[in-house]
């Protein structure tokens, strides 16, 4: 048994060809960032090895069926035969057509059920990551491992970054409603349900960037509820990790950026936090997003041009040619790139700009004042808050200095 | 055979048939009522005499006898046509056995 | 629900069309108040802040009115079989009973909940709160339809309009009464008895 | 599906009309009289069945323009036709309109048309609860259609879930209108099973046995026993989130400590049950249809019976199929994983038999039988990427995306709507005495499945290529390039279902041209097998003039066909007519049909009041609350049975056959 197993595991690509039929068809070769049948780490290997034979099967018994129905379409019109024998049956071809597909699912049960528990599997972990799904972004939260480098809690959101080869398990919730992850690339879905803490193995085979999506419906802005996963090397992960937890840096005295860093005192520290960041008066500055989201958060800002994208990965941070640059890297060398972070040069002003401008025209969200009553006068997303371009220009400037 | 007159005359000698030969005696559901309440009573004293381990499972026969017999005897059931028993555990096992699955995935019997 | 009547039509089974239904559709009732209890019990520790369950539990009351409820089963049996005998005084008057019997039952709900709210147990004050007052209002509401059926049963027979078979609309109300009693007969033991 | 009015002279061969009586004081029974009333109080089950057929194919083709909207959305990237608000309520209709609103009624149309015609009898087991049935789901569709023009509609899927669907994040009424209306038309199913499952166990013909009964109504009393089952379960899930919504209870409230996966089960529990009441009635159709063409028994009766039974069993215990990335566990994964593939087996078995069935027939290809082919290969399309979903695992990879939309239209439109349009065309000249085109039905079936690939098959590349479902928009930065990029297979979709569109609408053609047609249908048109056949085009009131006696399964069949013991092949002994004529000669002199009644309309009229103040304000509510109180006993206190609407039958003279005039 196991061994018809392996042979058509072995043998997939060749049976798929040969039952050629559009879905089976879709395997080979492909583009689509989010393409499920391009397994990039072992977890994804594990339900590629599962499924690839049985769409064979599948498609081998859908092709019977149909050659079985024409076949007999052709033979048995009505050529002006005579009206056959009533006959009603033969129960022993009946019994024999009922135990061959039981037994085929019964094969195909046995290699579902140890996937399933490989899958399931938490007590291997080597890296903890808290993931936090909320209306319409991730935040990822690592908690104090030191075998990694991670001597305080580093808060982020958009992009999961994570070190190769290394086994690591999401722990994840909402603050919400359910919204779900999904990396195609690296595993399948697991949904994140407020209220509850669920776990989702995660592992790399090499430096990439992985595309996924939320794929919960959760309200207005589910289609721009996106997530990437950032695959480091362990040296580059390393840098990435010192850096999320390198000290703050005030932008240099009467810069734009400075003035910058005061609009965002007046505006935005009341939801975001920028750690590190002090007020006129020496204070640290401490947001309270509870006070003015729903789902009380908001992104941490401290390292945002260590990202590529923002607002749920919907928009890019980086101009598109930059951004190319980065994605099609190969796999060697596209740690260093990502680490670059995001450089004047390569920002993409447009669309961050609108961003401040009006987030709520950029992606729908009911963040608008009209529609608070649900939520008690709380923000659903980042709201319009009647920004002069002036602002916006110094904003972007210190937004900059967010390394 | 269509025609009503007929056979709505052996429809309502049916039903008296019926009733005299299955009914119980109004002293046997007397008897009944009696048994029940009795139970009642015992399910009461679970809340104040130490039953221990046999708590639960106690309860939950009790429960189960006098579910039983009610609906065994005042609703006639056990002397009624099988097509009713039929009709009313399938609602009943089906219901147990589909909620009580939905509560293990909730690991409800475990905690 | 006399419809049968209307049909000349033998039945293939040689059982009433009513009483079949009547069954049929409490089949159904167990999947409705299996939703109903599953719900209850998984939510019945969630208290928020609220009262607990053992707090707020009058057990010696609600012995007693489940107590009522029960006998009224034997009330509405012994209005069925005198229905059966043509004895139309003494069906009415043991319906009249039984419908007494469920309204005190009801009176005693009402009664419940009141003291509930009043210790701080309200529809919204935690998840216990809303499961709890769903099942057992619901229960109450199917009480209440009993009665109401009955005691409509009582003044068409006075007035000795029954539609159909006395008889078995006697005994169609009884199936109904008796399955609101053995559906309090559980949550009388899951909700009371066990303690959370 | 305009209603054809039936004919003066087919009634004059039917019931005189009754008198009513007046013991009971409050109303009078109406009469069966002529015009609008004849439908608005008739409690006959033809009328209801055809009632519920109109319903439904309006409805279809509401939740068909809802589809044809998100499908133009989504032809291209960020679309712009809906904005993200209107779209998701766009697919939270499409949804509940096409599921509760078009399959379930029409199934019920076809249920209560033919299921008496087909066990012999007269009518159902409980009429006014049959036109309360119907009043209901009107009434009850409708209503949630009102929320379109109160605030706006449903936004929460048609699953609705948890908390998604609770008063903060989705502060319009759409979704209380959602729950009230599925509500009312719940309890539309709930009456409606128990009237059908009492009407086939107790009102067959004479030596119709159970296993002499038609595979139709055997499906159909599978399907009842599901919905008397599964209906309660989303019964109480709904009240949970009404209460939620309107009073205030905490069900789905995570901050008082509810679990968002309550919902999920008793959504699933009742929604599972669902996905085969959908599809086993499109079943039982075909398994009428095929043998009909085939001119051959259906293979294996007894285990066709048997595995939609099986899969009426077996489909309580898969739910959490639909919940494997729902963080259950591997171990209740693992269970529901076993159960969901196991439930192939018995699906496996019907399309298995119907192969057999028409395996050594001699077919005949009219436009029933392509529906039910394409039924055959089709559904199995979609039945094998269920068994794809049912690995779990690698359904965690497909769960909510296109490719798991792919599946449940295979299955939905390729399995139960072909199934219908199959019954359409089979059926048409039973239910109105004319024939649909042919030739339109051919172009009617090619475009639809033609259409139904290209809109549907594009969807499994799409699923495959990571492409979620219920996405206002689609981005390019996702699509992809080359031969499985988003782009060329989303257009392909949304142009297939434009054809999709105009094959229906060749439906609806054909049946304009039929209606204006005067030719009527030959009486047994399509040489068939069971007993709905054995009396005229359409039915009289009363159904047969006669009650047959049964002796075989197919028993029209065998009294037109005998076997030639030489070369057992069959050899007619007698043309429909001959049967036909032979009943009515026996014709009953005497029977009593019921008459029809007010109270169902206005008791249903009662219930979308009482809901609607629930909404709006608890004064309208008492309202409707008085209203229903007071039919209530209109109801009860109506006289059951009115003598004078007994009559002599004059097709017991011979006449009726000459007047219907095959
Ligand atoms: C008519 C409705 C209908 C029918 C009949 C089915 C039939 C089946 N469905 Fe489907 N399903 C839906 C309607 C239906 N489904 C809907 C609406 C949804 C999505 C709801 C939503 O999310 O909105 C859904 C979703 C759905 C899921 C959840 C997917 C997800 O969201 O992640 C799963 C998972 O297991 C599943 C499985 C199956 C299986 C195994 C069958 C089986 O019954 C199929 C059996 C048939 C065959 C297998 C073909 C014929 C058999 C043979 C030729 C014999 C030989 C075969 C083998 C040996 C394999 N379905
Ligand atoms: C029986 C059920 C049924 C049926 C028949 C259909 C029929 C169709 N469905 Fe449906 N669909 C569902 C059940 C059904 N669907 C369900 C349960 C969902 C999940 C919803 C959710 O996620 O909550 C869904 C979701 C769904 C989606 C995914 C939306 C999303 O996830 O964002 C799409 C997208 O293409 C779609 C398309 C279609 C199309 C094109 C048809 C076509 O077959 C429609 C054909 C009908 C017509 C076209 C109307 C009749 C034609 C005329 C009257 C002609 C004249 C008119 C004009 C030309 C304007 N459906
Ligand atoms: C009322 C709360 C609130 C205020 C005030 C606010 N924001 Fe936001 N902001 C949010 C929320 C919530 C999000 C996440 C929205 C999303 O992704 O859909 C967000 C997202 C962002 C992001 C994207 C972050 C990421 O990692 O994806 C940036 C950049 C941003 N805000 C900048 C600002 C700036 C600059 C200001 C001040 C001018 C500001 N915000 C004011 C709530 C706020
Ligand atoms: Cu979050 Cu969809
Ligand atoms: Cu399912």
């Amino acid at each position: 048994m196991t061994s018809v197993w392996i042979m058509l595991v072995k043998k997939s690509r060749a049976i798929l060809g040969f039952a050629a039929i559009s879905i089976v068809a879709a395997s080979c070769g492909t583009n689509a960032p989010q393409d499920t049948w391009q397994p990039k780490g072992p977890n994804s290997k594990i339900i590629d090895d599962l499924q690839r034979p049985v769409f064979a099967v599948a498609g081998i018994i859908g092709l019977i069926v149909a050659v079985a129905v024409i076949y007999t379409l052709i033979k048995y019109r009505d050529r002006g035969q005579p009206i056959p024998e009533q006959t009603h049956g033969k129960p022993a071809l009946e019994i024999t057509l009922t135990i061959i597909p039981a037994l085929i699912l019964a094969v195909v049960a046995v290699f579902t059920f140890g996937a399933i528990f490989k899958l399931a599997k938490t007590d291997d972990t080597e890296m903890i990551i808290n993931v936090t799904g909320q209306q319409w972004w991730w935040e990822y939260d690592y908690p104090t491992q030191n075998e990694f480098g991670i001597t305080q809690p580093i808060i982020s959101s958009g992009q999961l970054v994570m070190p190769v080869g290394t086994k690591v398990l999401l722990r994840e919730t909402s603050r919400d409603v359910i919204h779900s992850y999904w990396i195609p690339a690296l595993n399948g879905k697991r949904d994140a349900v407020p209220g509850r803490v669920q776990t989702l193995r995660l592992e790399a085979d090499a430096p990439g960037i992985y595309a996924g999506q939320c794929t919960e419906f959760c309200g207005l802005s589910h289609a721009n509820m996106r997530m990437e996963a950032v695959a480091l090397s362990k040296a580059d992960f390393a840098k990435w990790v010192a850096n999320q937890q390198a000290a703050y840096v005030a932008p240099a005295k009467d810069s734009l950026a400075q003035q910058g860093e005061e609009v965002f005192l007046n505006q935005c520290v009341r939801c975001h936090q920028v750690n590190g960041l002090m007020r006129a008066d020496g204070t640290p500055a401490i947001a309270a997003p509870d006070e003015n989201v729903w789902s009380g958060s908001a992104p941490n800002l401290t390292h945002l041009m260590s990202r590529n994208t923002f607002a749920g990965a919907s928009f890019d941070l980086l101009s598109k040619q930059c951004r190319d640059e980065v994605w099609n890297a190969p796999s060697d060398v596209v740690g260093t790139k990502y680490l670059a972070g995001v450089t004047e040069e390569c920002l993409n002003q447009k669309d961050l700009r609108s961003w401040l401008r009006n987030a709520p025209a950029m992606l729908p969200m009911y963040a608008n004042a009209t529609q608070l009553k649900a939520t008690g006068g709380k923000y659903r997303g980042m709201p319009y808050l009647a920004l002069t371009e002036d602002d916006i220009s110094k904003l972007v400037a210190y937004l900059l200095t967010l390394k | 055979m269509t025609t009503d007159t007929t056979h709505k005359a052996a429809g309502t000698e049916l039903a008296e048939n019926h009733a005299e030969t299955h009914g119980m005696s109004n002293a046997g559901y007397i008897r009944i009522a009696a048994i029940l309440a009795a139970i009642t009573a015992l399910e009461v004293s679970t809340v104040y005499i130490d039953f221990g381990p046999f708590f639960l499972p106690a309860l939950l026969i009790m429960m189960a006898v006098k579910f039983i017999m009610v609906v065994s005897y005042f609703m006639h059931l056990k002397f009624d046509n099988k097509i009713f028993s039929f009709m009313f555990y399938a609602g009943l096992i089906l219901a147990v056995g589909v909620y009580a699955a939905f509560l293990a995935t909730f690991k409800f019997f475990i905690q | 629900m006399t419809d049968a009547a209307v049909h000349g039509h033998e039945s293939s089974t040689g059982i009433s069309n009513i009483k079949l239904g009547m069954w049929t559709f409490l089949g159904s009732e167990c999947l409705l108040f299996g939703g109903l209890i599953s719900t209850y019990m998984l939510y019945r520790g969630r208290v928020t802040g609220g009262p607990r369950p053992a707090q707020i539990f009058d057990i010696p009351f609600t012995s007693v009115s489940s107590f009522v409820l029960l006998m009224s089963s034997l009330t509405m049996v012994l209005a069925v079989s005198a229905a059966h005998k043509s004895e139309d005084k003494k069906t009415n008057l043991w319906l009249t009973v039984t419908a007494l019997l469920g309204a005190t039952f009801v009176g005693g709900q009402v009664y419940e909940f009141t003291a509930f709210y009043n210790e701080g147990l309200g529809f919204s004050t935690s998840l216990f709160g809303s499961s709890f007052y769903t099942l057992t209002g619901f229960h109450g509401v199917h009480v209440t339809v009993g009665i109401i059926m009955l005691m409509a049963l009582v003044g068409i027979f006075k007035r000795s309009e029954v539609p159909g078979k006395k008889a078995e609309v006697v005994e169609m109300i009884g199936l109904y009464w008796h399955f609101v009693d053995i559906v309090w007969i559980i949550i009388f033991t899951l909700v009371y008895l066990i303690p959370v | 599906m305009a209603i054809i009015e039936r004919e003066t002279e087919v009634t004059a061969t039917g019931i005189d009309i009754a008198t009513p009586t007046t013991t009971y004081g409050v109303l009078k029974r109406p009469v069966a009289a002529t015009g609008w009333r004849a439908w608005v109080f008739t409690v006959d089950h033809k009328k209801l069945g055809l009632m519920y057929g109109a319903t439904a194919m309006f409805f279809f083709i509401v939740g068909g323009v809802e589809a044809l909207l998100i499908r133009l959305q989504l032809a291209a990237p960020n679309g712009k036709v809906l904005n993200a608000d209107l779209y998701n309520q766009m697919f939270t209709m499409h949804a509940t309109t096409m599921v509760f609103l078009f399959v379930m009624p029409m199934a019920a149309g076809f249920a209560n048309y033919f299921i008496p015609l087909q066990i012999g009898a007269r009518d159902v087991a409980f009429p006014r609860i049959n036109a309360l049935g119907f009043w209901l789901l009107l009434f009850g569709g409708i209503f949630i259609n009102l929320s379109w023009f109160l605030g706006g509609a449903a936004d929460g899927g048609w699953f609705m879930y948890a908390p998604n669907s609770g008063p903060v994040f989705s502060p319009t009424h759409g979704i209380d209108f959602w729950a009230f209306g599925l509500q009312i038309a719940g309890v539309a199913s709930l009456t409606g099973s128990i009237n059908l499952i009492v009407t086939v166990l107790n009102m067959r013909a004479p030596g119709m046995t159970l296993m002499k009964m038609p595979i139709f109504t055997w499906m159909m009393t599978v399907v009842q026993f599901l919905l008397l089952f599964a209906v309660p379960v989303i019964t109480v899930a709904l009240f949970l989130l009404s209460f939620q919504r309107n009073f205030g209870a905490r069900f789905f409230d995570v901050a008082a400590g509810a679990d968002p996966l309550l919902w999920q089960h008793l959504f699933w529990i009742f929604g599972h049950p669902e996905v085969y009441i959908l599809v086993l009635p499109s079943f039982g159709i075909v398994s009428e249809v095929l043998p009909v063409f085939s001119r051959k028994p259906l293979f294996g009766y007894p285990f066709v019976v048997f595995s939609g039974a099986a899969i009426g069993f077996v489909g309580w215990g898969v739910w959490a199929h639909h919940m494997f990335a729902s963080g259950l566990g591997p171990v209740s994964v693992a269970v529901f994983s076993l159960t969901t593939m196991a439930i192939a087996v018995p699906t496996g078995v019907k399309i298995i038999n119907w192969t057999l069935t028409m395996w050594g027939g001699k077919l005949v290809f009219s436009t029933a039988m392509k529906f039910s082919i394409g039924l055959i290969v089709l559904f199995t399309v979609g039945g094998l990427s269920g068994v794809t979903h049912s690995v779990a695992p690698s359904d965690t990879q497909q769960t909510d995306t296109y490719y798991i939309v792919a599946h449940f239209h295979y299955v939905l439109f390729g399995g139960a709507v072909l199934g219908i349009f199959s019954g359409f065309y089979y059926w048409w000249p039973k239910m109105f005495g004319k024939m649909l085109s042919e030739r339109l039905g051919n172009w009617n079936f090619w475009l639809m499945v033609i259409g139904m690939n290209l809109t549907f098959g594009p969807m499994h590349i799409l699923g495959l290529q990571g492409q979620p479902r219920r996405m206002y928009q689609w981005t390019e930065a996702r699509a992809g390039e080359g031969l499985f990029n988003f782009a060329f297979w989303n257009l392909v979709a949304s142009i297939g279902s434009f054809v999709l569109a105009v094959g229906i609408l060749l439906f609806l053609i054909n049946v304009v041209i039929t209606a204006r047609n005067p030719t009527k249908s030959p009486l047994d048109p399509w040489n068939s097998r069971s007993l709905e056949w054995m009396t005229s085009n359409p039915p009289k009131e009363h159904n047969f003039d006669v009650i047959p006696t049964v002796h075989h399964l197919d028993e029209f069949f065998h009294r037109k066909y005998e076997e030639d013991p030489a070369t057992h092949t069959m050899r007619q002994i007698a043309t429909a007519e001959e049967v036909l004529a032979e009943q009515e000669r026996n014709a009953d002199k005497h029977i009593h049909m019921p008459s029809p009644s007010y109270w169902p309309i206005v008791l249903a009229g009662a219930v979308p009041i009482i809901t609607f103040g629930m909404i709006f304000s608890h004064l309208i509510a008492v309202v409707g609350g008085v209203i229903l109180l007071f039919a209530s006993f209109g109801w009860a206190l109506e006289p059951s049975t009115a003598p004078e609407s007994d009559f002599e039958n004059q097709a017991a003279h011979g006449t009726a056959l000459d007047k219907v005039g095959h």
